[in-house]
């Protein structure tokens, strides 16, 4: 006990002479400790615009000490609170040279981060030195208020093409359902896949089909259902024998339910087995490895590939054509595009495929949404047109139009 | 069986013994459990050749790699999919208990209840095992495809459709300096002037005769036809490029395997 | 029940959804249907094991073609699942990494799965070359252009395109075929991505709005008795 | 591995292998050539095969092409080549261990260039895990190759900070505020590469080596064009063609891929004969790939040979 007091008071003696003596001293020959630095002014603070709410957007106009005067300044830290003179709580930094500053937050109470709506909050920004005790405090602002808008301004051009192409579709399909005949240009892959299921039957061999590694929700993977749908009907008069090997679980289902409803639509609902539709594995190259398989075990006359592709078209085409399979291909995916146009005999090129699910479904719906399709496209070679001109006149205004804010 | 299958068979299986036995010498000191590496490398190099194989024909040994492929494979997403989306991401939201369980973090909410949706309409998804009560399974499936089509309908409007539209606003005067500066500096140079106007050029031109192509209300014929015409020819430019340009990517992807059977199990200093 | 039900599902989600957009304070709905469609898919995942146990076993009690090789494919899946989801042979604890280094599912990974995957990948290689040979013929303009524009592609990535054309003078350099090969790539090239780009995203649009309003119904099968 | 400089005469192993594969190859298409006029078509194995020796033999016999540089590629080594010693070079390494295969020899490259002409680099990356593709250069480029070159002196490293182009708006006006040390903590002022340094403005190039975001467009839009500082890029070879539009007004050159490695790598041996022993990857690469490129498109040509032929005598009957 006595050696831990004599101790002690040498420690608070050796303690006092530094501060007595030496601290000056010190300051003298390290840097000098710089004076603070010129405060930030004309705070301002406003919600922010266009989000759901629990966001601001903090203003300043820089110290005269940033990138100029003594140069003391290093970064601007911003201090929020819900009192206008205490507990402040510093919610982020900038580096000298900003004068803006979004505190963002979020929406649930128990995080760290939030900040609540249409509370009454204070803020204050300080000029901090490369010393982070040596700064100047902005005067506080406040009180302001975060609220949510309810409405993105920054996404109306989007909205005005939610509007028109709503409108063209609705137009459009009605006048289909009053029975005005629509037409719609013959694409060649589609008279295809009759042909071949003809030949199938011929040859006694069964009809392969792919419906890609798309997910349910996948456009491509639903157009490929009306195709499959077709296709079964056929197939389930020529009683020819159907694969259909599935990547997804889900598609499988779905699937099984279209073939199955095919199958009684035609009047053969006993022909239908159910194993003509199974699972095979959600992994892209094992699912490749078992339906090379199927393609030289059973070798199917035709090889119809709709729906979602990506790196194994090709390896799926090739190996049908060691089959000797004739083979159809169509998907959304331009990447792959290229491996079908040249390996399969036909192929529907992107849009060609969704327009293929409509012509098929011959619904006078369906033919009218086709129909307002093409005009959106006229429109957009209409605006593009415009848009040429305007830039090259150099008119823009034209073009800000088009500017999504995200 | 017949008896060159087997032959082969026994082939085979005595060259794999073989290079486990010699990859194992050839490992020995310098790792710990050397058996065992040796064993993986040379049941790695059996895989990537059985895979091989099939480019011969289709053979008991690509039947073997495919079918075990299918299998580890569907066991895979099964594991990955439980540890990392019902673990990560639903427990810490839904039960304390379990959370403590699987030792994850517990996420406390107001509206944590909604994550109830899911578990649900999983569980609907699951009756499709059942013949009289598969038809339910349907209403996850509609709220999949509400979910997607909602998303997608706003996606594509913006980042496909206005903002490629957009996009395609070129000047088609590039860097105009006079008639007289144009014809005085006229050349083929690939950053010249020209050059770069007929890039304008073959770009608004080339998309707006391919969505020309992509018409199916109207019949192809005259103008229309002419410029749907060109329109399959640009397509035709974009597939043929694009296929040239992929070449390379898939070269490099054949001269990784081979690295690896050369290198990692063969042993040779490349 | 069985049809009315799920395209109201359907209408009431998707019409949330492009609200939601327009409206900033429903923001996150997006976020949340995302995640409920991962932890769904999970589901879809031990439905999908459930099948492929189903018909391999199938296949094994018919004594079907090829069924020995069910057995491969029902042994790979439980030693996986094991690894897996029941965590043998992974040490630590129950909240380790799955694929911690040393684990038999991240030996099974790289030993089983990594080689099978990257050798069916690398079967690509030659699928191009066979296409090439096979398939890249002049039968009409339309595939004469292809190959060609192919052809200068593949030219140009190799030092033959430099050796070949390497003379053209530089007030020329287009006509070399390197430059030709970038010109292709950042013009036409572009421009037929372009318009498949817009007709992918109107048939896109198109189509979800016809799921939305319940037009488009095939995904749900056929039978409603 | 650099044999083709050695004296014709003495042929080594590799040389025969060489030999004996391209006459292989060059026989096997010379057969299928006059299978093809004989209007036979071959057996898709055949093909196959091709492919296989003509990947597996450059992997085993290496072969190295000369390559000449195309102009995009020329600019990058020009501008190296025009600076004066002790100017400095900044060396961003914006990939990870996934982009290396790719972009890793430009870097390396790259780096022996601007060390022999005795220009000063700043090493930094964008990428958390550039730091480790760092020590592959330290390794196996400046320790071996560079004995005498001295860290802080003649190069240093900075290393990484987190916030993408965040960083590259604060580098713009000041470098010490972001890097404030080396990465082993020497401080920036006792650095002497950074002598006369305070922000990019004062680099004499600025060099973004990856292939994703951030990169090498961050580094134009938030450094070049603000700064005016000269920038050049090596990219992989599926950013390469998006990068085009800016070259050569906000960019001066780019190496694309490992085609404009490969290049790069040449042009160097061609000025510096001094490298010729130097492991040169990219141009190593370009053996497969030359090889497979070209049998590809010898079978394009010869398929259509094939195909006409054919359709001649079916119009003939």
């Amino acid at each position: 006990m006595r050696y831990i007091l004599i101790i002690f008071s040498l420690i608070l003696i050796t303690f006092s002479a530094v501060i007595g003596q030496v601290d000056p001293v010190v300051t003298d020959s390290l840097a000098p400790v710089p004076a603070p630095p010129a405060p930030v002014t004309e705070v301002a603070v406003s919600d922010k615009a266009n989000d759901h709410g629990h966001a601001l957007i903090i203003e300043w106009k820089r110290s005269l000490d940033d990138g100029a005067g003594s140069n003391a300044v290093m970064l601007y830290e911003i201090f929020r609170s819900e009192f206008p003179d205490s507990a402040f709580k510093m919610v982020g930094s900038v580096p000298l040279g900003n004068e803006r500053f979004e505190d963002i937050g979020t929406i649930e109470k128990e995080s760290r981060d939030y900040i609540p709506d249409n509370t009454n909050l204070y803020y204050r920004v300080d000029a901090v030195t490369i010393d982070p005790v040596v700064r100047t405090s902005s005067e506080v602002y406040g009180p302001v208020q975060s609220y949510s808008n309810w409405f993105h301004k920054g996404r109306v051009p989007v909205l005005t093409a939610v509007l028109i192409f709503g409108a063209l579709m609705v137009y459009f399909v009605s006048v289909a359902r009053k029975g005005t005949e629509l037409y719609v240009r013959p694409l060649a892959g589609i008279a295809a896949v009759d042909d071949a299921i003809g030949r199938a039957t011929e040859m006694g061999r069964p009809i392969l089909y792919i419906l890609g590694l798309g997910t349910a929700d996948m456009i491509s993977t639903i157009a490929s259902f009306t195709i499959l749908s077709r296709v079964a009907k056929q197939v389930a008069e020529y009683q020819t024998e159907l694969i259909v090997p599935c990547y997804d679980p889900i598609v499988m289902t779905v699937a099984q339910e279209v073939v199955k409803s095919s199958y009684l639509d035609a009047g053969h609902p006993d022909n239908y087995k159910e194993d003509s539709v199974f699972y095979i594995t959600t992994n892209q190259f094992a699912y490749v490895a078992a339906v090379n398989g199927i393609m030289l075990r059973d070798l199917p006359a035709t090889n119809v590939y709709m729906g979602k592709f990506y790196a194994e078209s090709l390896i799926l085409a090739e190996t049908g054509a060691v089959a000797g399979s004739i083979q159809i291909a169509g998907t959304d995916e331009v990447g792959q595009l290229p491996f079908f146009i040249v390996a399969c005999d036909y192929t529907l090129i992107g849009e060609e495929l969704y327009a293929a699910s409509a012509y098929l479904g011959r619904e006078p719906i369906m033919l009218g949404s086709l129909k307002a399709q093409d005009y959106a496209k006229a429109a957009v070679i209409v605006l593009m047109i415009l848009g040429l001109l305007a830039i090259n006149v150099h008119l823009n205004a034209f073009i800000e139009i088009f500017k999504v804010v995200d | 069986m017949k008896k060159t299958t087997l032959i082969i068979m026994a082939g085979v299986t005595v060259l794999f013994l073989l290079s486990w036995i010699i990859k194992a010498l050839a490992l020995e000191g310098m790792q710990e459990d050397y058996i065992k590496k040796a064993f993986l490398v040379t049941f790695s190099a059996f895989l990537t050749l059985s895979i091989l194989s099939f480019l011969y024909r289709d053979n008991p040994f690509y039947k073997f790699a495919e079918h075990l492929f299918v299998g580890v494979s569907a066991a895979f997403w099964m594991s990955m999919g439980f540890w990392s989306t019902i673990v990560g991401n639903l427990i810490p939201r839904l039960s304390q208990n379990l959370s403590v369980f699987f030792k994850v973090h517990y996420i406390p909410g107001d509206f944590n209840f909604r994550f109830y949706i899911p578990v649900i309409l999983g569980l609907l998804l699951l009756m499709r095992l059942s013949r009289n009560y598969g038809w339910i399974s349907r209403w996850s499936l509609a709220f999949i495809v509400g979910t997607t089509a909602g998303l997608n309908f706003i996606r594509y409007l913006r980042s496909d459709f206005i903002k490629q539209i957009s996009a395609t606003f070129v000047p088609l005067l590039v860097d105009w300096q006079g008639t007289g500066h144009f014809f005085s500096n006229l050349d083929l140079s690939a950053s010249g002037q020209l050059v770069m106007m007929l890039a304008n050029w073959t770009i608004f031109l080339g998309v707006m005769s391919g969505i020309i192509y992509f018409f199916f209300s109207k019949e192809h014929t005259g103008m229309f036809g002419r410029a749907s015409r060109f329109g399959i020819w640009v397509l035709m430019i974009t597939f043929g490029a694009s296929f040239g340009y992929t070449v390379m990517g898939r070269i490099s992807l054949l001269v990784g395997r081979i690295t690896f059977l050369f290198r990692d199990w063969l042993g040779f200093n490349i | 029940m069985k049809r009315n039900v799920p395209l109201a599902i359907t209408f009431i989600v998707g019409a949330v959804l492009i609200f939601s957009v327009f409206i900033p304070p429903m923001e996150n709905w997006g976020e949340d249907f995302t995640l409920f469609f991962d932890i769904i898919a999970v589901f879809a995942f031990f439905l999908g094991g459930g099948n492929l146990l189903r018909v391999h076993l199938t296949k094994l009690s018919r004594r079907k073609q090829d069924w020995p090789y069910s057995i491969v494919t029902i042994m790979g899946f439980l030693l996986m699942l094991a690894a897996g989801l029941f965590r043998i042979g992974n040490p630590g604890d129950i909240n380790a990494s799955l694929t911690e280094q040393g684990s038999l599912f991240q030996t099974i990974y790289d030993s089983v799965f990594v080689p099978l995957g990257s050798t069916m990948y690398a079967l690509l290689a030659f699928f191009v070359a066979s296409a090439s040979y096979r398939a890249f013929r002049a039968k009409n303009r339309e595939a004469t252009i292809l190959l060609v524009a192919a052809f200068i592609i593949l030219l140009g990535r190799t030092p033959l395109g430099t050796i070949v054309t390497g003379w053209v003078p530089e007030s020329f350099s287009i006509l070399q075929i390197p430059n030709l090969a970038i010109w292709i790539m950042n013009s036409p090239n572009l421009a037929g991505q372009r318009a498949i780009m817009i007709g992918i995203g109107l048939g896109v649009v198109s189509m979800s709005l016809r799921l939305i309003l319940g037009i488009e119904r095939t995904y749900l099968g056929g039978d409603d008795k | 591995m650099t044999s083709h400089l050695m004296p014709p005469l003495a042929l080594t192993l590799v040389d025969i292998g060489r030999i004996l594969s391209l006459a292989v190859i060059a026989g096997g298409l010379l057969w299928l050539f006059l299978r093809a006029i004989k209007r036979k078509e071959v057996e898709r194995r055949v093909i196959f095969l091709f492919i296989f020796v003509s990947v597996v033999a450059p992997i085993l016999f290496p072969t190295v092409f000369q390559e000449k540089a195309t102009p995009i590629v020329k600019d990058v080594f020009d501008k190296i080549e025009s600076l004066p010693p002790g100017s400095v070079v900044l060396l961003s390494y914006d990939f990870d261990p996934a982009m290396a295969p790719e972009v890793q020899p430009m870097a390396d490259a790259i780096s022996r260039h601007c060390l022999v002409r005795g220009l000063k680099i700043i090493y930094m990356c964008l990428f958390a895990t550039g730091q480790g593709q760092f020590t592959s250069t330290l390794e196996n480029v400046i320790k071996p190759e560079f004995p005498d070159k001295v860290n802080l002196v003649d190069y240093v490293n900075i290393g990484y900070k987190a916030g993408n182009e965040g960083v590259l708006n604060v580098i713009i006006t000041d470098f010490k505020k972001m890097f404030p040390t080396d990465v082993d903590g020497v401080p920036y002022d006792s650095i002497a590469v950074f002598k006369g340094i305070r922000s990019c403005k004062d680099l004499d190039l600025v060099i973004s080596i990856g292939g994703g975001k951030p990169g090498i467009k961050e580094w134009i839009l938030f450094v070049g064009d603000p700064g005016n500082v000269p920038i050049a890029s090596g990219v992989a070879a599926v950013v390469a063609p998006l990068m085009y539009p800016y070259y050569p007004a906000q960019m001066l050159g780019m190496l694309g891929g490992i085609k404009g490695a490969a290049e790069y790598e040449s042009e160097l041996v061609h000025h510096y004969p001094q490298f010729k022993n130097s492991p040169t990857p990219a141009l190593l690469m370009m053996g497969p790939q030359t090889l497979a490129h070209l049998v590809i498109m010898a079978f394009i040509v010869i398929g259509n040979i094939l195909y006409l032929l054919e359709r001649k005598k079916g119009r003939k009957r």
